[in-house]
């Protein structure tokens, strides 16, 4: 089953090279309807995934048996939202693409390759086929914004390559020392992420292998300071590159430090928290204040991925029923609106081709639905309570709490920034009379359009209100974490109700 | 009573059709001035049976293991060896030599009467490096270094048309000689040290002996590591390296830095890890410097070129310096598979130099590759798979090669290397992608270049070989693994 | 019958979706007449459950709707008590008159559906609010009437101002959230829960005095934010761009009095933390009479009533702040009466005018529209507190209230019946200055008395706004009964005993009403636009206070020039040059070194010989003497 | 008098250093061609008196070859010299230089 699940966009690409090439009007409406296959398919595995903890639909069938690598995959809670958020996203990331009139059947095929990629990171088991995974989504995301994407986009292509590549090279450093602890411990080498996790490590070589990890995820996130590959990778990329970089592989990282630093070196997460909350809070704060000054919708867009991924981490780092549970769903969330935003973007650019705030103004009485969507997503963006974005965002903050008060104070400063940024950007973009010859003639969203902002308006409140679709699932899995890292740490998740007495102690009564 | 040395004509077949094919290939040439095609086919002949000779050797090994015999494998009253580290090395060899004989063909076609003469080096190069590879005895071991290095200076040298090739050649050759007379100087000094010249004799002697002033024997493992480091062009002692790739014909470059780098780095496992295995203390650090030094040399300067050949064989000079870890490692099979796939991978970059800067190889500038991917779409991606792998991307060769080499390092405790290599390949990235740019991401109204057949071959294989390792590593795993030196 | 309490909630949400698709197919007015009735619904619907409540004897009870974020206790639930039931009330009554009201007032808009969507989402918001049980869903609410006020204020969006104080009101109230954030963050974290059904009963046994203080002023931030408190009251006059009835129905009856409602809701968090609600008590003083002199000098018809209402919303804090819950509820309650009767009346008058609003430009309107003269008479002496209108009632039992805590609630006392004064004076004013003298309008202005569908709701409010001080007189505290188990872990503070007590108050506050509004009538009620003259005779006083103390531009320059340099700091200089600098400065060392190493490739065969002797001899060199 | 090998042995390095240091101080091809000569003769020398001093033939067997291959690279070298000469008609290496960077 999981694999089909990689392998179903790997077929489809392969019946896409096939299209003939001069075929252009084929290659997208072909390429759309074969991304809903994994779609419908990561539906029925949403629908037969049982809420209880461990890893479900487990399939393990050797690779290379004396190195230990295995083709092992498995679904849990952690994993599982983040699999169908991908599978959602690519069919519309592909349906956004109507401008990309070059090479259409390349760009299908790059966008499919990078699905079956990211399927894949999140439902490997074996650290080495994860890394093959993780490593391997770089190349078609590369040529997605290399060749379709804006003015500077080799440059953002390759320092989107570079940096992340340099993260994941440390990693795989820690990958084989891992191993090689593993097989002079138990005799026989494995990969596979509950083998590694028993390895025994000294506390220093538990803090540099979480280093080298959390480094590499770190960049991925992007955790301030390594953002700095993000803005310019989402302002050249193509519309569709942007909503899957935002939407899904951004959340690799957070999807690794959850998954991989917190169950492979408990010790030094519960060690790290400090740090890592810091970084985390850092970024949401600068990446909001950076936010608002940004001259370009699409990089103030971006800026905003480095203040919510920074709540993303807080909260796995936070490590409380609350925090990990908002983490994960956050991940949902933010894909979504994020996702949203940047299809609200480009669409923009395509009628106008220009980014920039200055160029518009008043649009909301030329495009009043086209305003509507894009107000409506600001406000999931937001944290408004009753869509999405708000549910991961309390959750997490209320979660975090306990354990890193301060720097959840601090972060709370961020939801103040939110507001500042989209809503002056919406003020200068939306707002007043239309003064610009070009921007008076617009065309409102057409029906294609509004088809496919409508699933995603339509998930963002379910999940505003529902979350229990997801938290049900999730949360075993979670709680499956902090159960594990108490069980191997000193480390206790606190209760809430005691830290009264916790932090104010000594007062009288 | 003297008795006749016993001759294992199994154990050097290969050899000796090979050198009797560049010997048939040269007496028909002059005999019957036939067309070329008659010669290649002489040479495809010869080349067939020195696989099928090898293959026959491989069983023997096979016998001889399961027969727990090993005194079998050693012929010559102990000069040459026919263990399954000669074998599989002899197999990359020939291998190298088929793929880069397809690749030079239209080259060797247009060299006119003087065609022969370049089948004959090609295959007698291979002789001299197979003898090398399967050499018991250090000086031996400098006989096959020589026959093959004076084959492949001349090689270098073969093209009238372009000034750069004299002076490729008189640069691969006076360096090349320069190094090898280093070589056999350490040669002589570990002789002098221990009075043994055949490689498992040297182990004995380490096993028996503690010597207690080895300053001679240091300086001749010293000067033996340089005299190979040249050989796989290994910093400090690549120099040579960029010249020659530029200056030497494009058909043949490949073939002859495939063919030195499988050798070299073979003779440097048989004397580092058999010989000098007890002394390891002594050559470790060193090669790892070397190999740390080669890889950040490398790839840095193959970031700052402009012509894809010279930028390949920088990342040639990165690629020794990944292998070396190997070396650090200690395992064979790390080794042995990385030199296998990396020198498809070479071979196959090395046919698409061909096909787009033609024969004589003038347009290798890495404008010239500008919008290749528009203009020839196939020969773009399969670049790009070859580059991707030679980059150590996952699911290529490469990743798998890379990640044996460096595993191996981190288990002999070298994990500094292992940290100093991912951060190396990092920039190799960007170098690799550099040429992926140009063919992608630039434009330029040029034609498509045309595609010889065997090219066209060369470059298929290497790519479908490329991607198989990589997805399915585990045969050619195994035979490395299996691949192991008496 | 709380089965189906939810129905109060999604009827007006029922309307805004309905409209939200429909509306442009529906139009003018049916739209408005749609949204009318659900709001109305509503109400009726609230009316009906709120029966046992009214005849007594009716416990308060919890309805789970569904589970939302279970890890914290935060479901969507609702608490069905009578504060709930009589804000409930308060906000469908008082809304729906606004809500007919408006179908006259936004007569020919072209986005008339789009209004009545707003609004009743807003109803839906609100409601989301006073109904909630835990402090998460309440904090839904209070973000969704956030929303609605955004989009109201910001309804003529072409207008830069409005969309520009849109903004303002969200952001502003964003900083309070903040805080309020932050309150929520430390009850989860005491209680490990954020449903009040597990907070009130174990407050005094979880909570140290410490910590029920630092909840109580997070708690007051938020809701300084929301109810336009000083520091953060900057938004409300601004969020006047909206349209009158939104002004009426948001930023005056109902949603400004949800920081009100939040203080009341959570009393038995400030019952154990003194320093809290004394603070919250300084902070609605202050709030009072700063806002009620800045209100003296207004010329805009609307920006007085919005300075007024900031001031009365201090008055709530003052009482709540004093422990006298039901007083502040009660002041609520008789403000959003002659508040909304206020403002419609302004909005009767700026539709009469054709959307002129300054008040020089007015005068003697009283002939040409006398309906909404008197009854904006009515809640002029509603809100002067004249006996025995509303305004009376509910002001008296807070300033008795207030003096009967002592203490530095004296000095507050003091405060608020300045307050009164002033209030008095600037509400004769305006009044007198629309009303009354000489006609100052232009001759192309031909006012008229307003259509039926608005004059209606402005009939009504000003009955109740005459009779709606009764609910809850010293004679009588129904209010006090039916709000009680509400209040059931506080111990309520109510105005001294004995009817001499109260006569002394009572006489004092009406008193400073009579005195203030007598002379602010005289003061105005003057020919030749002499009063300008008496005005003057107040500079440099009366400047200040009509530029507002001009906070805005202190604001402006303390925090809003400055955070934007930081920010562009942040972006160009430290994202740009510093830390992007440095990867990109990576990325170029790298090749610089690559041209470095370069330059010794030079050619030379001598100078590779060198490079391979130099590497031989560095490794014997080492082999021999380095180890 | 009994000369030790060990002198041998130091007359031989003096000897590959010389050869050494000429190869890169020299310009013409020719005489660094003869350096790289005196380079394996001082190899020679080396395997000769270690051969000697241990007693063993192989040194002295060695010697053969590598005198030998010493021939074929001259061989080939100066065919590789003569191939330059005409185009260029120098003898200088320090003309060779245009691969570089």
């Amino acid at each position: 089953m999981l694999t089909a699940l990689i392998l179903l966009p790997v077929a489809a690409a392969v019946v896409m090279m096939v299209v003939p090439a001069r075929r252009q009007e084929l290659h997208l409406p072909l390429g759309i309807a074969l991304s809903v296959l994994p779609l419908a398919l990561a539906g029925y595995v949403f629908w037969i995934f049982e809420p209880a903890p461990g890893f479900q639909l487990v399939e393990l069938v050797s690779w290379y048996e004396p190195w230990g690598i295995n083709w092992f995959l498995g679904i849990d809670g952690i994993s599982l939202p983040m699999v169908v958020l991908t599978t959602f996203l690519v069919p519309i990331a592909l349906a956004a693409s109507t401008s990309i009139k070059t090479k259409t059947k390349e760009f299908v095929v790059y966008i499919l390759l990078l699905e079956a990629g990211m399927i894949g990171v999140f439902l490997a088991l074996d650290l080495f086929l994860f890394f093959v995974f993780f490593e391997a989504i770089l190349i078609p995301m590369y040529f997605i914004i290399g060749i379709w994407g804006g003015e500077r986009r080799v440059y953002a292509a390759v320092k989107f390559f570079i940096y992340t590549a340099l993260g994941s090279a440390l990693m795989l450093g820690g990958i084989i020392a891992l191993a090689v602890s593993y097989s002079s411990q138990f005799g026989s080498p494995s990969f596979a992420f509950g083998d590694l996790a028993s390895v025994d490590l000294s506390p220093g070589s538990e803090r540099w292998l979480f280093a080298s990890f959390a480094l590499a995820f770190a960049i991925k996130v992007p955790l301030f300071p390594f953002h700095t590959w993000l803005p310019d990778a989402h302002v050249e990329a193509p519309t569709a590159g942007s909503v899957l970089l935002a939407g899904v592989l951004l959340k690799l990282g957070t999807y690794g430090l959850l998954r991989f630093n917190l169950a492979l070196f408990p010790e030094a997460s519960v060690e790290a928290v400090p740090i890592m909350g810091t970084l985390a809070v850092v970024g949401i704060i600068y990446g909001a204040v950076v936010a608002i000054v940004q001259p370009d919708l699409k990089k103030l867009v971006a800026y905003t991925s480095v203040s919510h991924l920074g709540f993303i981490v807080l909260g796995t780092f936070a490590l409380t029923s609350g925090g990990l549970q908002g983490a994960v769903i956050q991940n949902v969330n933010h894909g979504l609106t994020t996702g949203a935003l940047f299809l609200l973007v480009g669409m923009i650019y395509e009628r106008r081709h220009t980014k920039k705030i200055e160029d518009f103004g008043g649009l909301q009485k030329v495009m009043p639905i086209y305003a509507g969507f894009f107000l409506f997503m600001i406000f999931a963006s937001i944290g408004l309570p009753g869509l999405n974005g708000f549910v991961g965002e309390f959750l997490i903050l209320i979660g975090s709490y306990t354990t890193l008060p301060a720097l959840t104070v601090v972060a709370a400063g961020g939801v103040i920034l939110a507001a500042i940024y989209l809503l002056w950007a919406y003020e200068r973009v939306f707002t007043g009379v239309p003064d610009k010859e070009e921007n008076k003639a617009l065309s409102d969203l057409s029906a294609r359009e509004i088809s496919l902002l409508a699933p995603i308006v339509a998930l963002v409140l379910v999940l505003g209100l529902f979350p229990g679709i997801l938290l049900d699932k999730i949360s075993p899995s979670t709680e499956a974490v902090l159960d594990y890292i108490e069980d191997q740490t000193a480390y206790v998740v606190p209760e809430p109700g005691r830290l009264a007495d916790v932090y104010l102690a000594g007062e009288d009564r | 009573m003297i008795t006749p040395p016993e001759v294992s004509w199994i154990a050097i077949a290969p050899d000796l059709i090979l050198a009797l094919g560049a010997a048939v290939v040269l007496l028909v040439e002059v005999q019957w001035k036939p067309a070329a095609r008659v010669l290649g086919l002489v040479t495809a002949f010869s080349l067939v049976l020195a696989v099928g000779a090898t293959l026959l050797q491989k069983l023997a090994v096979e016998d001889a293991m399961l027969a727990a015999d090993p005194e079998r494998l050693v012929a010559f009253s102990g000069m040459i060896l026919m263990d399954g580290f000669a074998v599989f090395s002899r197999f990359a060899l020939l291998g190298a030599t088929v793929l880069g004989v397809l690749t030079g063909w239209r080259y060797i076609e247009g060299l006119g009467r003087r065609g022969a003469e370049a089948l004959a080096l090609i295959m007698l190069a291979t002789v001299g490096f197979s003898i090398m590879v399967a050499s018991n005895n250090l000086v031996m071991m400098f006989l096959g270094l020589e026959v093959g290095s004076i084959a492949l200076y001349v090689l270098a040298g073969m093209s009238r048309e372009r000034p750069e090739s004299d002076e490729a050649a008189i640069k691969y050759f006076l360096l090349g000689s320069f190094a090898s007379a280093f070589f056999v100087y350490g040669v002589a000094l570990i002789y002098a040290g221990t009075g043994k010249l055949a490689i498992l004799d040297i182990r004995a002697f380490f096993d028996q002996f503690i010597v207690t002033s080895p300053t001679v024997i240091y300086i001749g493992i010293g000067l033996v590591i340089a005299g190979l480091g040249f050989k796989v062009s290994a910093a400090p002692f690549h120099s040579w390296a960029p010249d020659v790739y530029q200056g030497a014909p494009a058909g043949v470059v490949g073939y002859m830095a495939a063919v030195a780098k499988i050798a070299g780095f073979a003779a440097m496992a048989r004397i580092l890890l058999t010989a000098l295995g007890d002394l390891d203390s002594i050559w470790l650090p060193i090669v790892a410097a070397l190999a740390a030094l080669s890889m950040f040399v490398g790839s840095t300067l193959a970031l700052v070129q402009g012509d894809v050949r010279r930028m390949l064989a920088y990342s040639g000079v990165a690629h020794a310096g990944f292998i070396m870890t190997g070396v650090v490692g200690g395992e064979t099979q790390g080794i042995l598979f990385y030199l296998a796939v990396y020198a498809v991978q070479l071979l196959g970059a090395f046919a698409v130099v061909v096909a787009v800067s033609g024969a004589s190889g003038a347009r290798s500038s890495i404008d010239d590759y500008r919008g290749l991917a528009r203009r020839s779409p196939g020969l773009a991606g399969s670049f790009t798979v070859l580059l991707l792998g030679m980059a150590g991307l996952p699911l290529t060769s490469g990743f798998i090669a890379k990640f044996g080499v460096f595993t191996d390092a981190w288990n002999s405790g070298y994990e500094w290397l292992v940290v100093v290599a991912v951060l190396a390949s990092v920039i190799a990235f960007a170098f690799y992608l550099r040429i992926i740019v140009a063919m992608y991401m630039d434009e330029a109204e040029e034609e498509a270049p045309a595609l010889v057949p065997t090219v066209r071959w060369v470059v298929g294989l290497a790519v479908v070989a490329t991607i198989a390792w990589g997805i399915f590593p585990g045969s050619l795993l195994d035979l490395a693994a299996n691949a192991l030196a008496l | 019958m709380t089965d189906f309490l939810w129905l109060i909630i999604a009827l007006p949400l029922a309307g805004a979706v309905l409209l939200h698709f429909l509306g442009r197919f529906v139009g003018e007015p049916l739209s408005g007449w749609l949204a009318s009735l659900a709001s109305t619904s509503a109400f009726v619907f609230a009316l009906v459950a709120a029966w046992p409540f009214i005849q007594g004897g009716e416990h308060s009870t919890t309805v789970l709707l569904w589970e939302w974020m279970p890890a914290i206790g935060a479901n969507l639930e609702l608490l069905w008590d009578p504060l709930a039931a009589l804000m409930v009330l308060v906000v469908t009554g008082v809304g729906s008159l606004i809500h007919f009201f408006a179908i006259g007032y936004m007569h020919g808009d072209d986005r008339f559906d789009r209004f009545f969507t707003s609004l009743n989402l807003f109803m839906a918001s609100m409601l989301t609010l006073v109904l909630a049980g835990n402090y998460a869903m309440l904090f839904l609410g209070w973000e969704l009437v956030g929303l609605s006020s955004y989009l109201l204020i910001g309804f003529w969006f072409t207008r830069p101002s409005a969309a520009a104080a849109a903004k303002k009101a969200f952001v502003v109230n964003r900083i309070g959230d903040f805080g309020f954030m932050i309150a929520l963050m430390l009850v989860f974290a005491s209680f490990g829960t954020l449903s009040y059904a597990g907070i009130f009963e174990r407050a005094d046994e979880v909570l140290g005095v410490g910590m029920a203080t630092a909840i109580g002023l997070l708690m007051l931030v938020g809701a300084a934010g929301k109810s336009a408190q000083v520091p953060l009251y900057v938004w409300l006059p601004d969020a006047m761009e909206g349209p009158t009835p939104v002004s009426a129905l948001i930023h005056a009856a109902t949603m400004v009095t949800a920081g009100v409602y939040l203080i009341a809701r959570s009393s038995a968090i400030f019952e154990i933390a003194p320093i809290a609600s004394t603070t919250v008590a300084t902070v609605g003083a202050i709030t009072a009479l700063w806002a009620a002199t800045i209100a003296l000098a207004q010329r805009d018809i609307k920006k007085v009533l919005a300075y007024s209402t900031i001031s009365q919303l201090g008055y709530m804090f003052l009482a709540v702040g004093a422990g006298a819950y039901v007083a502040g509820v009660f002041h609520l309650m008789t403000h959003a009466f002659f508040k909304a009767l206020l403002f419609l009346g302004a909005g009767s008058v700026i539709h009469a005018m054709s959307d002129e609003q300054d008040m020089h430009k007015m005068g003697g309107l009283l002939k040409k529209m006398p309906t909404t003269a008197i009854t904006m008479g009515v809640g002029t002496l509603a809100i002067a507190g004249i006996p025995p209108l509303a305004g009376f009632w509910s002001k008296d039992e807070i300033l008795g209230s207030v003096f009967a805590r002592g203490g530095w609630f004296s000095a507050l006392w003091i405060v608020g019946l300045v307050t009164a004064l002033i209030t008095a004076f600037y509400m004769a004013r305006q009044w007198v200055l629309v009303f009354l003298g000489e006609p100052r309008w232009s001759q192309d202005t031909s006012p008229h008395e307003a259509p039926r569908v608005m004059t209606i709701p402005l009939i009504i409010l000003a009955g109740l706004s005459v009779v709606g001080g009764l609910l809850n007189t010293p004679f009588a505290l129904r209010l006090e009964r039916f709000l009680e188990p509400s209040f059931e872990y506080v111990t309520l503070q109510n105005p001294p005993e004995g009817l001499a007590m109260f006569a002394v108050l009572a006489g004092l506050s009406v008193m400073a009403s009579l005195v203030g509004g007598g002379f602010g009538y005289v003061s105005y009620n003057r020919p030749k636009q002499r009063w300008l003259d008496f005005e003057d005779g107040f500079e440099p006083l009366w400047g200040t206070w009509e530029q507002a103390y001009r906070v805005d531009d202190l604001y402006g320059a303390a925090i809003v020039a400055p955070g934007k340099k930081a920010a562009e700091v942040a972006a160009f200089g430290v994202d740009l040059a510093i830390i992007d600098g440095a990867v990109n400065g990576v990325g170029s060392a790298v090749r610089r070194l690559g041209e470095l190493a370069r330059s010794l490739q030079t050619g030379y065969v001598r100078n590779y010989g060198v490079l391979f002797l130099g590497g031989a001899l560095v490794i014997v060199i080492w082999l021999v003497v380095g180890r | 008098m009994i000369v030790s090998a060990g002198y041998y042995m130091a007359l031989a390095a003096a000897l590959f250093v010389i050869g050494a240091l000429g190869m890169l101080l020299r310009r013409n091809v020719l005489v660094m061609f003869m350096c790289i000569e005196l380079m394996l003769n001082a190899v020679n020398l080396t395997l000769i008196s270690a051969g000697r001093a241990l007693n063993d033939l192989n040194g002295q067997v060695a010697v053969f070859f590598i005198l030998v291959v010493a021939a074929a690279e001259v061989v080939v070298g100066l065919a590789i010299i003569v191939a330059i000469f005409r185009r260029r008609s120098t003898a200088s290496i320090d003309e060779l230089s245009e691969l570089r960077g």
